[in-house]
């Protein structure tokens, strides 16, 4: 059987030339850079490189901007709160768009509870922030902006420098959470006019355990873990100072292959999505179609008439790995909040489907992934229910109406007596 | 990698890829169709029935793969019972044929009860006569 | 030239058995364990495993009372925010002791300026906790108690198991910081009465970059890295993968031969002492006397007329390996507090010198350290006008006060005209 | 590891582990010592002056690796200057000729120059008559 992994949004398998260059720093340069001795310096010398790498991946002016922590998920919550806490005297308020990852929508909805405020500005249908909404939600009170520069779900790319300009005149910090993003976009802090940006190393081709949250000098931030005076006193803990070298390593190959690697997942993209519409009916792509307003390596798919999870796992049983952001393969049972933010018809939420394309990928991969998902769709729909009132005209499809009947939504709001969202 | 690893056990993914009883039954008995708009499942059962006794069982179900291995394995287990034996058929028989279920997919094989149960009350609805057998409660307990 | 690592609390290396279970999840399984497909469960798989491992090196009763952190750090700051968040209705007050880490120091402070209020135990001069001081701070309103299993500066075993009765009888969850101890003592958590306990694999030759916190089942506790819903809800964030697995294996290995490390570095810490206080005069050990009431691999010198940092670096370039909590060594530029809690003289907190033993020192680097040492700190006294002063009688020794003179902290204090402390 | 690893640069780290200059000079002519009671340091330095001008200079130290390395570096720059001169003394010379401190280290070499300050203010306070080459101001701005 193939193997053909299309999730590179979860995660990217670590490159080998960054795994070099980790080892030694597990069995011999085990040191703890906060040491004065040999062992520490040397392993301090190695987190220099590594910020410097990352810093010239961004455009940051200096490695000194350069942060490490844990992951995408805690530089999201430093940026968030850090930025928040640092700013209390001055204000109280964040804007946030609707379609932000659940690391800034939940740290934004803690900061509620210890009294801050918030405006969530809206998206339009393919989930592009409406930058004119965001404009209208600043208030004197406002101290921070977060935009993501990537959807992570459906892979809009949302208008940033607009956004930045915005942020720039009002002199309030922005902060870009840029982790479904780096490696995949180019990233220029300066022009993005990103106070702060968050990456996240594992998501092109370095290690888990490590996030980088850049931060322009002039951005007042407040360290969220508490402890020693490691990275500057913004982000107590020892190191992971293996992690923080592979970092490096798969960010300056990132930068050095951004553009082939581009070139090469968007043909992916293309591909896959012609190549898919064309076999299976009343299917539908969430967010932009391909081209500049969508992230190169991200199809977001919507399959009537059937669920999601379904559908993932015969695609892994015939050895395509995806993801899903419907109710059912979610630990929190509810479709993914970026859905219902485009306003996605709840049928079509819970059939979603995530394929994310990386480097290794090939073009022969994404015809095998056409075959496979053709036939798994064709058996999943003949044990449907929906598809069947779909065939006898009871129902109508909501990807391609047919006025014939009412929409599995308000069919499934019948069947089950309570309203499908 | 050398092994396969899955989700559900061997049992549930055996009954999500090779599924028993799926299908309409052409000129059933009585069918019924719940859902749970949360999750968005929705399953449908379709049963034979003679001689107060329920022959064949055919389910539909649109939802994720332990929904469909316990509309599966309801059908499979249902065959065969008295219509008010299956009136007290409940989800745990199926939890427990599938070799166990994940805590949140508990909900599927609840979905897969209230299925049959609304096809028995359909059968009951269309056949009074049959009414006799069944215990009042437990036929409006689960009627919708 | 020989090389002496004695700075085991600062970093210990990978146990090569660990490196080797951790090898296939980073090229190979590099999978998300949220994702549901093969690539996803088979790390979730190992996951379980590591949490099991560590459930038994600290006899949880069940794995899913373990949690997987960045570090050490981290769960010291889940712990201690987790559970005061988390029961914000009932109470807002915090018993700690004053020689916790500054993870516990600085999390106790950030949560002072969110209105929190706590009580801080004094120790005695060897650093035990003053149980029935620590007693009488608890008020009606307290809903958690941190007390550290050992002193990461001078390796006082606290009395914890008497405090968890306390808190026991009181209602109140008792956190234990055993960031420092575990891997080096044996650990109960029921019979230590520990409500939550941090852990630090790389403290035990587990990798960097991952840390665990134990949490009873009943004891309340909110998330504070805000996100996904990993780790039961209570961690956000992608997990370490490879650090995970790794930290299970070192917990399997510390399990396994902690008998026997305990015994090889117990003897160690003898010998070394004991070589120590023979061959150079006017040195104080820091602590409790080896044996019961200290760790096994901790020594804490104050080497008196002569700075840390200095010695620090000779030792380094006699192969030697160390760590100061001298204020010239610290970030901070303040000598440690918990030097200062116990009443440690000025003079002598700025001669400290930490040495950590490890399960790889020999009895004969203890002896090549004892003449190395006795060398540097001749050296070094040779150049210390305090020394001078001392041997002509105008300044007193603190170590062994003969009555001749001031103390060199009156001397300090006079010529610079400021205070020492 | 072959390379060998330092927490200061080259001449720092010579000036550390091989200083010049360390001692006391039997009959000084004027001696100084000064301390830094947050960081724990103190210094002491003493001269010989002749017509005016420094002949000779020793320090003793108490302190960290670049307190060590400073009051090396002061003596060698010192030596050979005229009163005058070494009134105007900086410690950004000690910086300079060592190649660079880490900025938390830069007090160290405010503490050489402070001991040598002292170290002059003794020798006027001995000599009276070498007053007149002092400009008061510098004499009294790094007295205590
Ligand atoms: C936009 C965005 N932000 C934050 C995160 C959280 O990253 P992590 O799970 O690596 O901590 C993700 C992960 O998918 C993301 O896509
Ligand atoms: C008792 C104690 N708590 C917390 C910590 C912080 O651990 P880390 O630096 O690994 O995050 C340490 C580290 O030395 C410690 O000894």
């Amino acid at each position: 059987m193939r193997h053909v992994y299309l999730d590179h949004l979860s995660a990217t398998p670590l490159l080998p030339e960054a795994f070099e260059a980790m080892k030694p720093y597990f069995l011999e340069a085990y040191g703890n850079p906060s040491s004065l001795h040999q062992h520490g310096l040397r392993v301090r010398e190695a987190l220099t490189q590594a910020r410097v790498q990352i810093a010239e991946l961004v455009r940051a002016e200096s490695p000194d901007e350069i942060f490490f922590t844990s992951g995408g998920t805690e530089s999201v919550n430093l940026a968030v709160k850090g930025v928040a806490y640092a700013n209390k005297r001055r204000g109280n308020h964040i804007v946030w768009s609707e379609v932000e990852h659940p690391a800034v929508m939940n740290s934004v909805e803690f900061l509620e509870k210890e009294g801050f405020t918030h405006s969530k500005v809206p998206v339009d249908s393919v989930g592009r922030v409406q930058v004119e909404r965001l404009r209208e939600a600043i208030t004197d009170q406002t101290t921070l902006i977060c935009v993501q520069l990537a959807n992570h779900d459906i892979g809009t790319l949302q208008p940033v420098a607009e956004v930045g300009a915005i942020a720039a005149e009002r002199g309030i910090p922005l902060f870009v959470d840029a982790n479904s993003a780096a490696g995949w976009v180019p990233i220029d802090v300066q022009h993005l006019g990103a106070s702060l940006l968050s990456l996240s190393p594992h998501r092109f081709y370095g290690p888990k355990g490590v996030g980088v949250l850049y931060r322009n000098r002039r951005a007042r931030l407040v360290s969220i873990l508490h402890g020693g005076v490691q990275e500057g006193g913004r982000r107590a803990g020892t190191e992971n100072v293996p992690a923080i070298v592979g970092a490096g390593v798969a960010a300056q190959a990132a930068a050095r292959d951004l553009e082939s690697r581009v070139t090469h997942v968007r043909g992916l993209q293309e591909r896959l999505w012609s190549g898919l519409k064309a076999a299976i009916p009343f299917l539908k792509l969430n967010g932009p179609e391909p081209g500049p307003q969508r992230i190169c390596n991200n199809l977001n798919l919507s399959t009537e008439f059937i669920e999601g999870e379904g559908q993932l796992l015969l695609l892994d049983m015939h050895g395509i790995a995806v993801a899903s952001g419907s109710s059912c393969v979610s630990k929190s049972l509810k479709i993914s909040h970026v859905l219902a933010a485009i306003g996605l018809d709840h049928a079509l939420a819970q059939g979603n489907l995530i394929m994310t394309l990386g480097r290794d990928n090939t073009a022969e991969e994404m015809d095998y992934v056409v075959d496979e998902f053709s036939r798994i769709v064709e058996k999943l729909r003949g044990m449907s229910p929906m598809w069947d009132e779909f065939q006898r005209g009871i129902i109508d499809s909501v990807v391609a109406p047919t006025g014939r009947g009412r929409s599995f939504s308000e069919y499934a709001a019948e069947v089950s007596g309570k309203a499908a969202h | 990698m050398s092994d396969t690893y899955t989700l559900y056990n061997k049992t549930v993914m055996d009954h999500f890829m090779n599924p028993r009883n799926m299908g309409d039954l052409p000129n059933a008995d009585g069918i019924g169709e719940v859902g749970a708009a949360a999750c968005g499942d929705i399953m449908k059962m379709s049963l034979k029935v003679e001689n107060g006794r329920i022959t064949d069982a055919r389910f539909k179900t649109f939802g994720c793969g332990s929904a469909i291995a316990s509309s599966s394995m309801a059908t499979e287990l249902i065959k065969g019972r008295t219509i008010e034996e299956a009136l007290h058929f409940s989800n745990q028989e199926v939890v427990d044929a599938l070799g166990g279920l994940p805590p949140v997919k508990i909900h599927c094989s609840v979905l897969a009860e209230e299925a049959l149960k609304a096809a028995l009350e359909d059968y009951v609805k269309r056949n009074p006569e049959s009414a006799s057998q069944v215990p009042p409660s437990a036929a409006s307990a689960n009627g919708r």
